[in-house]
């Protein structure tokens, strides 16, 4: 295993933590700890999903009718702006890896402005649903006819678009604090942790918006 | 330790056109996605839809979050998640489908609503074969002329 | 109707529907492999703490760490035994849930905290009177929380929900009493949710069902309306002497200023007490919650309504 | 000893014998508050679980006193019937959901859990310290809604919380179910914290068969509590919103399904139970080995076992609701998936029988609560069977059978289990002897107030008695005086026991580093271990019930 030799080594970064042997294990550590946390989110979001798909059955004509009362527009600009949000994360990501410094901070700032964009068009979407009575539950005061349980669409619509937007808002926090660490130049080839376990959470967000957008949006 | 295709920690890194290439194929299938709810595809729509889904899905895991490089237990941790998720689907969904099995004409599992749905169903079709009734009866007594 | 067996007698209640004696049955099944496992795994471990009690210090130990053939078996005779009761239980739970054909219908609503059964022919009581030997079929439902009808002589339990119907038959042969309880957490009387089945004769169960109709013929409306308000549980919730409960107590309540709780006044008399049976929620009364069902409007007949007003009104206040 | 071949390699060995334990290291309220030392968090979980089994258990008292009578007993003066049912389904509330979230959930894998697992591993600490601190004070944020939530308008939805009863009463459901949310991420990031540091900090030479098999059950706990908890979260959450602003998922007047509601919380809390369990076979095997001299029978067996009880008891959850209108299909096949799980059960309990064989079985306190943990938990277990077989569950339940059922399950399993280990492992976490002799009288008085308390309860439970019930027929009054004079005798027994720990700490004679001559890492420290477990790193040679006086002469070449 030849720990001496790596100890030795792991004393270049000073954001060694002595409980590790070293920055390898250190950093795989982080990463599975990450994975795990993304598997829990995938378990908390598949609540609502069950929901979705439960509902759905029951009421198949309320889905249909009512998911015409989303923008599917503002819904497929808004896949677009995450999709390529993706992309400029995953880029920050690759930027660490390669020790390019200046391209960090570019990219992670591509995916604040991105998730910014995201947060607007959401709120005139929600605006507008809102202005309209289109809301969950008991708050529904809809003027048009929709057939079976509108009330449920919405509620399903709300919370799964809203525990997302919780997610994205999340992330813009932690993204601006990398966007500190990476201008003050702490992360390199040798350490990228935060980096990189941002970036997976990040995808992640935009894992679960991929089947949103369909499901909500589109689906017949 | 760092080379052209990996860094100090030994992790790989991909080259700039993969994940070009990954970006441009997702947006792809957006339009894929948008297109196929626009034809009109019927029972299909909705399993093509999460083909789709599950394929871009797929290009963000191993691509974008370098599950293809990773180690192997991370892709059995994310894997894991998914299986236990479908476990938890499966189950609720035969029971929430299957609570009338045993005699359903005498309505185990009635929401007011369905019902109000069944009878207007049922209405508009009695409507529907009436006209068409008559429509017949019109057109027989055009034949007896 | 076989016999029941002496541990059966011991663990269980008189058992008293036909699927009973199939639960029964199993239950003494498992009840006998469950002594047979218990005294092996016990009685080992006693006999191990004996023999292999700590006598030196340094006393030697078996190098065994495991026998495949030992834990092939022990995995595999339980599993299938295990099998067995699964099929046997999967058996008698489809016969509790398949409900025969010509089965005689009863509807049970359950509330906080009474249960209400309506006849074939319209009647209502809340004490349920079954046929003997004829399947009888109850199709329940709530009209607030969940609640759960549950009849332990007959082994038959099944949930009450709101907005859905759930299913429960049972065939009794034996004529008796026998005590129904709620056995899902349904809040404060939870524990007096209970009623009675009564098991008897099909001339005696459609005597019982005409009676229900309205009130007996002879009988004053106030004895008639005194009956309904054990027959309605009314009992559950108002005492008729003045003392405390889940809603305001009968007695001296006729003709008195009622202090409602939006702070205004209301007179207490035929009319407002009327409206109340009908239409709980309307006027609640200061210091009370509005948790009556708002139901009663359905459940009596006109002339019951009239006579549990008489009722009511009879039990005093200054006038 | 002759037997160690746990060799330490590296640094450090030079200015071993005067550092201070971690106890002694720093000093203040500041020092255990912020501390990221996994054995003062530990610590730290011990002190609050037992506060808060302090004040379940007296809750159950109340409970039990209150049920003297087939009317009730009016212990907290309650001013006419219906307010006294109302405070009697309150207290049964508070003790369910108090023992359920703030101890049980957490009780071994948070405190001895958090103690023993990197020591085991022979790891400086778990792999995410500031995170352990974290889910510690998540754990205190938590119980902080809860303990609010008794003292303004207290609980009475039993801790389950079923819909639409829960949406509808006046109590304070909003702030238990909030508590109970947080601490579902206490329970997640402790979860988390674990498979990382098993995965990645094993000590040189601890490959996976040489584990613990502690460690195996905290392992599969793990696993659980990462995979199932966030599903109860959002679901307390869509709870939360159901009673603020009506969203209609549990609401059959907007359409929506109450029993969806069942789903989503029992597949998290049928799974939950064997977190509750699965630390407590952990620890009843290392302890039946240490204090018999035998290494395990059938380690692959127990430790695959707890992987497969882990994995099947994501699959049986229906089977609380038999009967509460799930289709008979789900029924059936979730009564077929709870057998399955019922066999690797059965294994372990042979096995550990089997590995008292041909042992120097030596009658410490530790070992008399193994014996009463075998006892308590082999009718624990064997009385599921009942529960699992379709047509019997029927009659069975939301009786008191059910009651005695998961008692015997949780109380007399996993309490019992968690009580021994605090013996056991109780000179390593504060390097203190206790009194051996008040420490059986105090087991032997909770064995038997323990069974006399809940084996009544599954005779007047198969004779009909159901449970959450404030008043009941005069018939079953016999067996609940029974019942309730056993829970005093309980009481008695496990106050005892919490002498025997503070005259302990008080007065105990110093604690060696190794009592037991037990072979697994957190042995070779010293007792309590200083502040960094080891000194350097240490490296292991062999399996973790390879104790000297086996005789391995007689082994016939195979096992």
């Amino acid at each position: 295993m030849g720990h001496a030799a790596d100890h030795a080594h792991s004393g270049h970064s000073p954001f060694f933590q002595h409980h590790f042997i070293d920055m390898r294990q250190q950093a795989s550590s982080a990463k599975l700890g990450m994975w795990l946390f993304l598997a829990q989110e995938v378990l908390f979001f598949s609540v609502l999903f069950m929901a979705y798909f439960i509902f759905r059955t029951l009421y198949p004509e309320t889905w249909l009718v009512a998911h015409y009362k989303l923008d599917a527009a503002l819904g497929g600009l808004n896949t677009v702006v995450l999709l390529f949000s993706s992309l400029t994360m995953a880029l920050a990501v690759r930027a660490a890896q390669v020790n390019a410094k200046k391209q960090q901070v570019i990219m992670l700032a591509v995916t604040i402005a991105c998730a910014f964009v995201f947060l607007v068009v959401k709120y005139f979407e929600y605006m507008s649903k809102i202005g309209k009575g289109l809301l969950p539950g008991n708050l529904y005061s809809y003027s048009g006819d929709i057939p079976g349980a509108p009330e449920l669409f919405f509620t399903v619509y709300f919370c799964m678009t809203g525990l997302h937007g919780i997610h994205v808002v999340a992330g813009i926090i932690v993204l601006f604090w990398l966007l500190i660490r990476a201008g003050k130049g702490h992360f390199n080839s040798g350490y990228y942790s935060p980096m990189e376990n941002v970036g997976l959470y990040w995808h992640l967000v935009d894992l679960v918006w991929i089947f949103l957008f369909p499901l909500l949006y589109l689906v017949k | 330790m760092a080379d052209a295709h990996h860094d100090e920690l030994g992790a790989h890194i991909s080259p700039l056109q993969t994940y070009f290439a990954v970006f441009g194929a997702l947006l792809v299938f957006t339009v894929l996605t948008y297109a196929v709810s626009l034809a009109d595809l019927g029972p299909f729509a909705f399993p093509i839809a999460m083909v789709v889904a599950f394929c871009k899905a797929f290009l963000v895991a191993t691509f974008f979050m370098h599950l293809k490089y990773d180690e192997r237990f991370n892709v059995v941790v994310f894997v894991s998640s998914l299986f236990f998720v479908s476990v938890f689907a499966f189950f609720t969904i035969i029971d929430v489908t299957g609570r009338g099995a045993l005699r359903p004409e005498e309505g185990y599992y009635v929401f007011q609503e369905e019902l109000d749905a069944i009878a207007a169903m049922e209405a508009a079709a009695a409507a529907e074969e009436a006209t068409a009734a008559g429509e017949e009866e019109a057109e027989a007594d055009d034949d007896d002329h | 109707m076989m016999m029941t067996p002496p541990l059966a007698a011991f663990w269980l209640p008189p058992a008293a529907s036909t699927f009973a004696s199939s639960v029964d049955n199993l239950f003494n099944f498992i009840t006998l492999l469950n002594i047979f496992f218990f005294i092996l795994i016990v009685g080992a471990m006693a006999y191990f703490a004996v023999k292999y009690k700590r006598r030196s210090e340094d006393q030697k130990t078996s190098p065994i760490r495991g026998n495949h053939a030992i834990e092939i078996a022990w995995s595999a005779i339980p599993g299938v035994l295990l099998l067995v009761i699964f099929a046997w239980g999967f058996q008698g739970f489809m016969h509790m849930s398949v409900v025969p054909e010509d089965a005689e219908e009863i509807r049970v609503t359950g509330q906080k905290w009474s249960w209400a059964f309506t006849y074939p022919n319209g009647g209502t009581s809340n004490e349920l009177v079954v046929p003997v030997g004829e399947p009888v079929q109850l199709t329940m439902s709530s009209v607030d929380v969940l609640h759960s009808f549950y009849v332990p002589a007959f082994r038959a339990k099944r949930d009450v929900l709101p907005n859905r119907y759930t299913v429960l038959w049972f065939q009794s042969d034996e004529p008796g009493e026998y005590p129904v309880y709620c056995t899902e957490y349904c809040g404060t009387s939870h524990s007096e949710m209970v009623a009675t089945v009564r098991v008897v004769e099909r001339d005696a169960y459609e005597a019982f069902m005409d009676e229900l109709g309205g009130c007996p013929d002879g009988e004053s409306l106030e004895a008639c309306g005194e009956v309904m308000y054990t027959r309605y549980a009314c009992n559950s919730c108002h005492s008729n002497d003045g003392a405390g409960g889940v809603g305001p107590t009968f007695a001296g309540l006729y003709g008195t200023q009622r202090a409602l709780a939006d702070g205004s006044n209301v007179l207490a008399d035929e009319t407002y007490i009327a409206n109340s049976i009908v239409n709980p929620a309307d006027q609640i009364a200061e210091g009370f919650q509005p948790v009556m069902p708002g139901n009663y409007g359905q459940q009596l007949s006109e002339e019951q309504l009239n006579a549990l007003v008489a009722y009511i009104t009879s039990l005093g206040g200054q006038e | 000893m002759t037997a160690s071949t746990i060799e330490t390699a590296g640094h450090g060995e030079a200015h071993g014998a005067e550092e201070p334990s971690y106890l002694a290291a720093k000093k203040g309220l500041m020092s255990w508050i912020f501390t990221v030392d996994h054995k003062r968090i530990g610590v730290m979980y011990l002190a609050s679980i037992g506060l808060f089994f302090l004040i379940g258990g007296l809750l159950a008292l109340g409970v039990r006193t209150m049920l003297l009578n087939p009317e009730g007993v009016n212990i907290f003066g309650a001013d006419n019937p219906a307010q006294y049912k109302d405070w009697y389904n309150q207290v049964f509330t508070l003790h369910g959901a108090i023992m359920v979230f703030l101890v049980i959930v957490p009780s071994i894998p948070a405190s001895l859990g958090n103690f023993l697992l990197p020591l085991q591993l022979g790891a400086k600490d778990v792999a995410f310290p500031k995170l352990n601190l974290a889910s510690f004070h998540i754990y205190f944020v938590g119980s902080l809604f809860m303990i609010y939530a008794i003292l303004s308008h207290s609980l009475d939805t039993g801790w389950t919380f079923y819909t639409p009863y829960s949406t509808t009463t006046s109590t304070s459901v909003i702030a238990a179910t909030f508590g109970a949310f947080i601490l579902g991420f206490s329970s997640i990031f402790t979860g988390l914290n674990f498979i990382v540091t098993v995965h990645k900090m094993r000590a040189p030479g601890l490959t996976w068969d040489r584990l613990p098999l502690l460690i195996w059950g905290l392992y599969a706990t793990s696993v659980i509590q990462v995979l199932a908890t966030p599903v109860v979260a959002i679901t307390l959450l869509l709870l939360i919103l159901e009673r603020t602003i009506g969203i209609g998922i549990f609401d059959p007047t907007l359409g929506g399904d109450p029993v969806l509601y069942q789903h989503f919380f029992w597949f998290y809390s049928h799974p939950v139970v064997y977190v509750m369990i699965l630390p407590a076979f952990g620890v009843i095997s290392d302890m039946i080995t240490a204090h018999s001299r035998k290494a395990i029978f059938g380690y692959k067996a127990i430790a695959a076992s707890s992987v497969a009880i882990a994995f099947i008891g994501f699959l049986v959850w229906g089977h609380h609701m038999f009967v509460s209108g799930q289709s008979p299909i789900a029924a059936t096949v979730f009564s077929f998936l709870t057998f399955a799980v019922a066999v690797p059960t059965a294994i372990k309990v042979f096995s550990w029988v089997a590995t008292l064989y041909g042992g120097s079985i030596k009658f410490t306190a530790p070992m008399w609560y193994v014996y009463a943990f075998l006892f308590l938990f082999t009718i624990g277990g064997l009385t599921g069977i009942y529960l699992g077989a379709l047509s019997v569950d029927v009659h069975l339940h939301d009786t008191y059978f059910v009651v005695a059922h998961f008692h015997y399950v949780m109380m007399g399993g996993t309490f019992f289990a968690f009580i021994g280990a605090i013996h056991h492992w109780w000179p390593k976490m504060f390097g203190k002897m206790y009194n051996e002799t008040l420490a059986k009288v105090a087991c032997f008085l909770s064995f038997t107030g323990f069974n006399l308390t809940f084996f009544s309860q599954f005779i007047m439970g198969a004779q009909g008695m159901p449970r959450r019930y404030a008043t009941y027929a005069a018939e079953f009054q016999a067996y609940h005086v029974a019942s309730t004079i056993g829970s005093y005798i309980l009481a008695a027994g496990l106050f005892t026991s919490l002498f025997v720990m503070i005259h302990s700490l008080l007065k105990g004679e110093k604690a060696p580093q190794n009592p037991w001559n037990a072979v697994s890492l957190e042995w070779e420290t010293t007792s309590p271990p200083i502040e960094h477990n080891f000194h350097g790193t240490p490296v292991v040679t062999h399996g973790p019930y390879d104790f000297p006086e086996i005789d391995e002469s007689q082994a016939t070449g195979h096992h």
